[in-house]
């Protein structure tokens, strides 16, 4: 759908790329701390720099730098394994839960150190919004599902705040139609994409800057997908979006700019279009060419 | 088949063995689970058998005299009398319209022991209380001696007259027969504390004395049994602080019921100076024995919550707090429970520990809250079971399905809540 | 507190309770609290103090020991009257279906202790080598020695250690010599019971033993009176030189394994917890435990009209133990 | 004001101070346009508040009624005249229970001296006093508290994070129940131990093979006789475990297996509470079957085969408690069975293996961890199961391994010699703490090897 | 990789075909029981005619017929749940462990009826193998994972026998050099990829006639992928293989011929080269140029 690089990501720019930018195609192997393409852009939502994360001793992340402009859409892609998910839950430190797992780096969201060990999680995530691969919500009615957050954030003063809030994310989500008359019912019987939407619907709730998603129509249904699809350009609008998908073709209808992960690697970031059309590294384009994965 | 591959035939081959194996690897499973059950309904056809005459009273039903002379006593308001007068009297004359023979000192005694003991405190309590009945008379019903009941609830069988001489069971089998006496359900077994008399005996006492240890062991139980859980589960760092609570947890609950009441006796009642024999004590000896199957059974509830949940709130900004009170709790409330359930009714039937604290008393009174002296249903148990009266011995077997019983609804109801409140994702 | 708290001898329990429940329903008194904790167990908790955390009369199917009273002095338990309230006979029985046996003390003896007189002759000790009864005295019957009785913790043990055991021991004037040369051995070789599974010791259940014994005829079973008075349907007793236990033969100590049963009350109690003295006045009635009192139908064996006057006397004017009498 | 009373009013308060600071929360948040522009909650802010009444407050009330007895005991104590005065603790309580069993009409004034009527008054006097001394406390202590949380209502404050640190350290002492219980059994039967081996060598005890407490009454016994070797009690605790654990382990796992694996869903929810069941009958119930109908049955099969056996065998002992714990193994192993991968199951079916094909060469070698876990379980049980060893094994410390033959056990041992004729200080008596102890480092031993193996063995296959 | 019609497909032919072969593109809707392409063959190994497929009341399948070929490789491609696993697992009948589950229909695998209730699902095991999504060896070692099908079907005599069939099934999957000096190792201690090839091993060590595999490769990585891929080549020249896919690249790669699956339906079966250049049916066109999916 939308390809072109919209105003948020204007000030992406070019300033570290240690490759020639023409044809790589020789170079197959990564160089550890290089990106091919776009990785920075001016006055980022996200500055990561030097991000390196740890499970126990295995290295995951390896020395990735990278922006994140605002109100972009920016899709990670890349084969099974390749460290896409560990990333994308550095960003809001949903690694924190994982017991050996150990992020290293530079991590600033506005300016903010996000791993600085006096801030507030809890802070950062209303910030920082997520959305799963498999629709989790919550065994409550539907309208207990989406006011949780402003609830626990206490974003409304009244209950007629709360339901103003339930009704426009809601809305946002492109779900309340279908469920404006039964938000008592319990959400766990509504069909996948329903949940999913609901999932997007309840992270959106607590106004986040930026919402993280993985993989989020992987369980999905081709209906339900394109749905959600259509959700996350509408959503553009007002917040930063990051997706991981296995899917090229998603990566190529939602995203403004595309980064490749291999084996924990960051090897290129650039415009979803020139991504696509015009690879930069030789291991991105085995990669949408389908040679693999 | 046109393209049989050797293996093929090869395979064909094996299957008429394997399948042999097959059936009797199931029948294996099927005589196990027939051995287990088949156990079962034998305990049961022995309690059942023994103890369904533990539910049948026997009453006598007399025209009493009620005759101040006979009693010695003018004026039931007057309690110095009241408590000379002789209220056995009374009945003995009743007894004696129907066997006007008997009159010898002999006889008299011989006719008194066929009514229980509590027959005189019942003419007692009815002048104390309607003095105006005095003089009169009135039909009234007793218990009859255990004997007696022993002997009519058994009639076909000799062992049990064996307390009665000749000539009470001539009157006894008289009485039958003109229908006095009688047997009925056994209400007093419901509504009464221990006697020493099998037919005066209830077990109501040990049931509310059961009731009040079990309410404090789940009251302490249950919440510190969740919050340990909670803590080991959620919030403990892993290091050798909680590596040691998690094996002292599993050891606890293999640890001989018996040990931990030597530590009610050292610590409760030794160093707190708590009374002996109350409830409170009990239930804390009981709690401390449950908590480890409560603390287990609480982590494999708070486990099997799908992380997906936890992720789900986290990713909102719910804190480790919000997210464990307001999600993981509720969702592992029916595991809890259940564990928490079958901890309880092993609790239930627990007699050890309670030997070493007093709680082998002899209790006549109901008790009437947590600092009054009780037993309980496993020891009431215990206590007719080791008494001489065979009356006592069917009380027991009664008392033993009694108990069955409370323990087979504290089952149902684990069953029940896990259905009711089992949430599927 | 305002309830008598009674512990001890799980023999006497039931008597205890008897008058217990009796005196609670016939007086404005509550009814007392009785805990079965064994003769040894009761005066345990008795001697520990004064105070209502401790109980105010402790059942007991012995006799206090010197070593029991003294304890009771050091603790501050000053004042304690002793209260002997009958006899309990001890009685070995069988099924019904079997043929009545009659034994000696010697016999009995022989049988039941762990060492005995090497049959051989001489002055020796030999383990127990009797299987059968015939293998003791040829007109007992050919079977397998089966006895069954209580634990080494009971009083009812002791006392049929220290009488029947003692009792055949000392017939052989060899052994009895021994006693005045050295007490600990004489005990040893009289009162301890043989362990190679020919005497069984059952567990403080008598009721198990009375039903074991219905089912196995060549079993004999040692309790308390009471159980054979209940269960005389299905077992019999065996005679001890030729005497059957009865209450009269018990009473009259014709019978010769009897033994008392006391209760000890705490003088510091009476008149601070209300009833004590009461409850061990309503225990001294003759109603109770005079000849035709409702403890004999529970199976008390009274004591001679004479002692049992003796007794009630000191228990209204309670007189105190000097601990000279133990 | 009473105690009983106090605490609701306590709980009032609480409430008080919750409502209170929850709409000043409010209040504060107005002209900052809404709660959102507070740092926590109102809910926090508010339960803040209860916590600040409520604990101090009622960590006060409990000092108080700790130790406000004995204070006034010893104020009324010394009030009494010389003759009167008690010389301890137990004197003292008499007297107070005098007085007061006096003043509730129980005790005929006439027979108690003078002195004591007016100790008595003396005694309520205190006692008022004392309740209202407690009550002005507890309840400033409260105000004070709700005070000092009210002027910490500031939207800059994070009061969850105060609140939920409480709430963790509270969950953390839950958890170290489970410490302190395990001090406590050590606490309680650790003096009498030593004194034991003060009297009973240690590795008499430890190593002596021969039980006999009733020989070792007699002073002379003790020791030249090794009446205190531990040894018999333990290898009968083995044996007769070992049997129950023979009948148990294939009974339940075949059981398991059956439930898991063949039963339809209703015939399972059915039947496997039914089994559990027989974990739930109590356990007298057992020691009455095995002693009565089992044990006979036992030696009159024995008899009939030609064989010897006692009245009292582990074997009638170990089968029946080997019914008892089925349930621990089969609905524990069911569980177990259930939680293997479903791809493990398909991957074997896959290949053409029938259903008990698949249960013994792939689900039960990987369900073996857990299975252990319930055996283990099971076994510890065995060991410390009382009742129906004292009704049905005897206590005979016979050193054997011949299940027709009668054996005791540990916990027999400690019942018995606890629970009957106890003598002061006499070793037997004492016996009975250091078996308690012995059994108690033995199962902790016990499990935490088998925690090792069982965390080994996990990941291994993890 | 080959996307020729091979020997083994030669049979295929076109019997029936409701719609007109030539441009469908107004056909979004699906016609039940109505299937474009080829989906008959003369001869073939399994004939299946109007199978229907039932989770309780939902109706996962709606009347597909369809012939599989000899020897050759056929992929289940389509949107998540359109029913290709539930399809695959009753050439196996693994839909019998599912309690709700009933079939309907007439299946034939060389004119033996399989749901016929007196047929013996272990022997048709043994004959039509099956590898799954995710590579499940049984925690034991390498070599009792392979030999476990040959010891109970009894295959081997000697434990030489065994030997060779645990050496040439691992052969045939090219995990032989990498394992074969730690046969005894523990089969999880592997990598996923090389897991995989060990199930796959370990089918075709009972000799199948047929192998089902079920998104063989969605859990590996790329390289792994590329193995695994390379394996299903060689293996087609013994075996007849369904195989089920997200990976339209992957279908692409390996199969003779492709069959797409949309909500229950089977939509459209053709030659593989066919679907992905010149579907015959608007829904196959959409989901192959990503238009949803
Ligand atoms: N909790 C964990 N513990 C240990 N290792 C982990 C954990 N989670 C992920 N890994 C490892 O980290 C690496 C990256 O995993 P990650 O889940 O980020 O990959 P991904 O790109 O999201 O893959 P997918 O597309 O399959 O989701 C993998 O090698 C994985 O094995
Ligand atoms: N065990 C089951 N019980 C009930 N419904 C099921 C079950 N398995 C699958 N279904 C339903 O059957 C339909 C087809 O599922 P199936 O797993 O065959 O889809 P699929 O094409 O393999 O999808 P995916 O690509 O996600 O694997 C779905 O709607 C699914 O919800
Ligand atoms: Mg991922
Ligand atoms: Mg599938
Ligand atoms: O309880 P005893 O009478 O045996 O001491």
């Amino acid at each position: 759908m939308n390809t072109t690089v919209t105003a948020g990501t204007a000030g992406v720019s070019e300033r570290q790329t240690a490759t020639a930018p023409q044809p790589a195609r020789e170079d197959t192997a990564v160089r550890e701390g290089v990106t091919v393409g776009m990785p920075f852009a001016d006055d980022p939502k996200f500055r990561l720099r030097n991000v390196e994360v740890f499970y126990g001793v295995d290295r995951a992340i390896k020395n990735i730098s990278l922006d994140i402009a605002r109100n972009e859409v920016i899709a990670f892609i890349g084969p099974s394994g390749c460290g896409k998910s560990t990333f994308l839950r550095c960003l809001n430190r949903m690694n924190d839960s994982i017991d050996i797992c150990r992020v290293k780096g530079s991590l600033q969201l506005d300016d903010l150190d996000l791993y600085d060990p006096k801030r507030d999680v809890v802070e950062l995530r209303a910030r920082v919004g997520m959305v799963f691969q498999k629709p989790n919500p919550f065994p409550k009615s539907i309208y207990d599902n989406v006011a949780y957050g402003p609830r626990i954030h206490g974003l409304a003063n009244r209950k007629s705040d709360l339901d103003d809030i339930v009704e426009n994310s809601l809305r946002k989500a492109g779900l309340w139609n279908e469920v404006k008359d039964r938000l008592d019912a319990v959400a766990t019987g509504m069909s996948g994409g329903q949940q999913q939407r609901l999932c997007i619907a309840r992270a959106i709730a607590v106004s986040p800057e930026v919402v993280l998603m993985d993989e989020p129509c992987s369980a999905l249904d081709p209906i339900a997908t394109a749905r959600v699809e259509e959700l996350i350009a509408e959503l553009s609008e007002s917040y930063t979006i990051v997706i991981v998908t296995h899917s090229m073709q998603q990566a190529a209808r939602v995203s403004h700019r595309t980064a490749y992960f291999h084996l924990g690697h960051l090897v290129e970031v650039n415009q979803t279009d020139k991504v696509f059309t015009a690879p930069e590294h030789s291991l991105t384009e085995s990669y949408i060419t389908g040679r693999f994965g | 088949m046109s393209d049989q591959t050797p293996q093929a035939e090869l395979i064909r081959q094996s299957l008429k063995k394997r399948y042999r194996k097959e059936k009797r690897f199931r029948l294996y499973g099927m005589l196990a689970i027939a051995v287990a059950l088949g156990s079962l309904l034998i305990l049961f056809t022995d309690i059942i058998s023994k103890g369904y005459t533990g539910f049948i009273k026997t009453t006598i039903t007399l025209e009493v005299p009620l005759d101040g002379e006979l009693m010695y006593l003018q004026d039931p308001g007057d309690s110095e009398q009241l408590a000379m007068a002789d209220f056995q009297a009374p009945i003995l004359a009743a007894l004696q319209q129907h066997f006007p023979e008997a009159s010898s000192r002999q006889d008299q005694r011989e006719l008194n022991r066929l009514v229980g003991s509590y027959a005189a405190n019942q003419v007692r309590d009815l002048l104390k209380t309607q003095p105006a009945l005095l003089g009169s008379t009135k039909t009234l019903e007793f218990l009859v001696h255990d004997t007696v009941s022993v002997y009519v609830k058994h009639a076909d069988n000799p062992a049990y007259s064996i307390r009665l001489s000749e000539q009470q069971r001539r009157w006894v089998d008289q009485l039958v027969a003109e229908g006095a006496i009688q047997t009925s359900f056994n209400d007093v077994l419901f509504s009464r504390g221990a006697s020493r008399e099998p037919s005066n005996a209830g077990i109501l006492g040990a049931i509310v004395g059961s009731l009040l240890t079990m309410v404090v062991t789940l009251v302490i139980a249950f919440p510190v049994g969740v919050a340990a859980a909670v803590y080991l589960e959620e919030f403990a760092p892993q290091n050798r602080l909680t590596d040691f609570i998690e094996v002292n947890i599993n050891n606890l609950a293999a640890v001989p019921s018996i040990i931990f009441g030597l530590l009610g006796l050292a610590v409760f009642i030794g160093l707190f100076g708590m009374p002996r024999s109350v409830p409170v004590v009990g239930g804390l000896v009981l709690a401390l024995m449950t908590l480890p199957t409560i603390i287990i059974s609480s982590r494999a509830a708070i486990k099997s919550v799908p992380p997906s949940i936890r992720e789900a709130a986290e990713g909102i900004g719910a804190s480790r707090m919000q997210v464990v009170l307001h999600h993981l709790v509720p969702l592992a409330m029916p595991g809890m429970m259940t564990g928490s359930i079958i901890g309880m009714a092993q609790a239930l039937g627990e007699t050890a520990p309670l030997l070493l604290i007093g709680m082998v008393a002899f209790i006549v009174e109901v008790p009437d809250g947590f600092f009054s002296s009780a037993t309980v249903l496993p020891v009431q148990i215990y206590l007719w079971a080791s008494s001489a009266e065979q009356g006592f011995i069917e009380l027991a077997s009664a008392g033993i399905m009694i108990l069955l019983a409370f323990m087979i609804t504290m089952n149902a109801l684990a069953i029940w809540l896990r259905k009711r409140l089992e949430r599927r994702w | 507190r305002d309830t008598v708290n009674i512990v001890g001898s799980s023999t006497v329990y039931p008597f205890a309770t008897v008058v217990a429940e009796r005196f609670g329903r016939n007086t404005d008194f509550r009814t007392p609290k009785l805990e079965s904790t064994g003769s040894g167990g009761g005066l345990k908790l008795f001697c520990a103090g004064i105070g209502t955390q401790h109980p105010d009369i402790t059942n007991a199917s012995r006799r206090m020991k010197k070593s029991e009273f003294d304890m009771c002095q050091s603790n501050g338990v000053k004042d304690i009257t002793e209260v002997k309230i009958g006899s309990d006979g001890i009685v070995i029985a069988n099924s019904k279906e079997a043929d009545p046996m009659d034994l000696s003390l010697k016999q009995v003896f022989l049988a039941l202790a762990k060492e005995v007189p090497d049959p051989n002759g001489g002055e020796t000790l030999v383990p127990n080598p009797y299987q059968k009864w015939s293998d003791i005295d040829a007109s007992l019957p050919a079977v397998e020695i089966s006895v069954m009785g209580p634990p080494p913790t009971s009083g009812t043990r002791d006392a049929f250690v220290e009488i029947a055991m003692e009792g055949g021991c000392k017939q052989y004037d060899w052994i009895a010599a021994i006693k005045k040369q050295d007490k600990g051995r004489y005990k040893s070789i009289c009162h301890s019971m043989r362990e190679d599974g020919l005497f069984v010791e059952a567990g403080e259940n008598d009721n198990l033993i009375v039903q074991r014994l219905a089912q196995d005829k060549d079993t004999l079973g040692i309790f308390g009176y009471s159980f054979l008075m209940e269960n005389s349907s299905r077992i019999q007793a065996t005679t001890i030189n030729g005497v059957t236990p009865t209450p009269d033969t018990i009473a009259d100590e014709d019978y010769p394994v009897a033994r008392s049963l006391y209760f000890y009350i705490k003088n510091a109690h009476v008149g601070v917890v209300p009833g004590v003295q009461e409850y061990a006045e309503e225990f001294t009635s003759e109603g109770a435990w005079g000849d035709n009192g409702y403890l004999v139908d529970v199976g008390l064996i009274p004591n001679p009209r004479s002692t049992r006057m003796d007794v009630a006397r000191k228990v209204r004017s309670l007189e105190s133990m000097t601990g000279n009498e133990l | 004001m009473q105690t009983a009373n106090l605490l609701p009013l306590v709980l009032v308060m609480t409430a008080v101070a919750y409502g209170l600071a929850y709409m000043r929360s409010r209040s504060v948040a107005e002209p900052l346009g809404g709660i959102r522009h507070l740092k926590s909650l109102p809910f926090y802010y508010a339960a803040r508040a209860a916590l600040w009444c409520s604990l101090p407050a009622l960590a006060v009330l409990a000092a108080w009624v700790g130790f406000e007895g004995r204070v006034i005991q010893s104020l009324v104590v010394s009030s009494l005249p010389a003759h009167l005065a008690p010389d301890n603790a137990g004197e003292a309580s008499l007297v107070l229970s005098q007085i007061s069993n006096l003043s509730a009409g129980k005790l005929d004034a006439a027979r108690v001296p003078a002195e004591i009527v007016g100790a008595a008054e003396l005694l309520g006097q205190l006692r008022a006093q004392s309740q209202q001394f407690k009550s002005i406390l507890v309840v400033l202590i409260a105000v004070l508290g709700a005070t000092f949380a009210w002027t910490r209502v500031q939207p800059r404050i994070n009061a969850r994070e105060n609140v939920e640190r409480t709430l963790r350290w509270l969950f953390f002492s839950c958890a170290a129940v489970a410490i302190l219980t395990t001090v406590g059994i050590v606490f309680s039967v650790i003096f009498e131990t030593l004194r034991f081996f003060g009297r009973v060598p240690v590795t008499e005890f430890l190593f002596g093979s021969s039980w006999s407490p009733q020989t070792a009454l007699r002073v002379d016994q003790v020791g030249s006789d090794g009446a205190f070797g531990m040894i018999p009690l333990f290898t009968g605790t083995l044996l007769i475990s070992a049997i129950a654990m023979l009948v148990a382990v294939p009974t339940g796992l075949l059981s398991a297996v059956y439930l898991s694996e063949y039963a339809s869903r209703p015939v399972r929810n059915v039947l496997k509470p039914m089994l559990e069941m027989l974990a739930g009958v109590p356990t007298v119930v057992y020691g009455f079957f095995a002693a009565l109908t089992v044990a006979p049955f036992i030696r009159d099969l024995a008899e009939a085969l030609g064989l010897q056996a006692s009245s009292q065998s582990a074997l009638a002992a170990g089968l029946v408690m080997g019914i008892m714990i089925i349930p621990f193994v089969s609905s524990l192993s069911d569980d177990v069975i259930n939680a293997v991968p479903k791809s493990l199951r398909d991957g074997s079916l896959a290949l053409g293996a029938t259903q008990s094909e698949t249960m013994q060469k792939v689900l039960f070698p990987a369900a073996l961890p857990g299975i252990m876990g319930g055996i283990l379980l099971a076994a510890s049980r065995a060991i410390g199961e009382t009742m129906i060893v004292v009704m049905a094994a005897g206590l005979a410390a016979h050193l054997t391994a011949n299940p027709l033959n009668s054996v005791t056990t540990v916990t027999v041992q400690i019942v018995t010699l606890l629970t009957g004729d106890q003598e002061f200080d006499s070793a037997k008596t004492l016996a009975a703490f250091a078996l308690g102890m012995m059994l108690f480092l033995v199962t902790l031993t016990f499990n935490m090897v088998a925690l090792k193996i069982v965390r080994k063995y996990r990941e291994q296959y993890e």
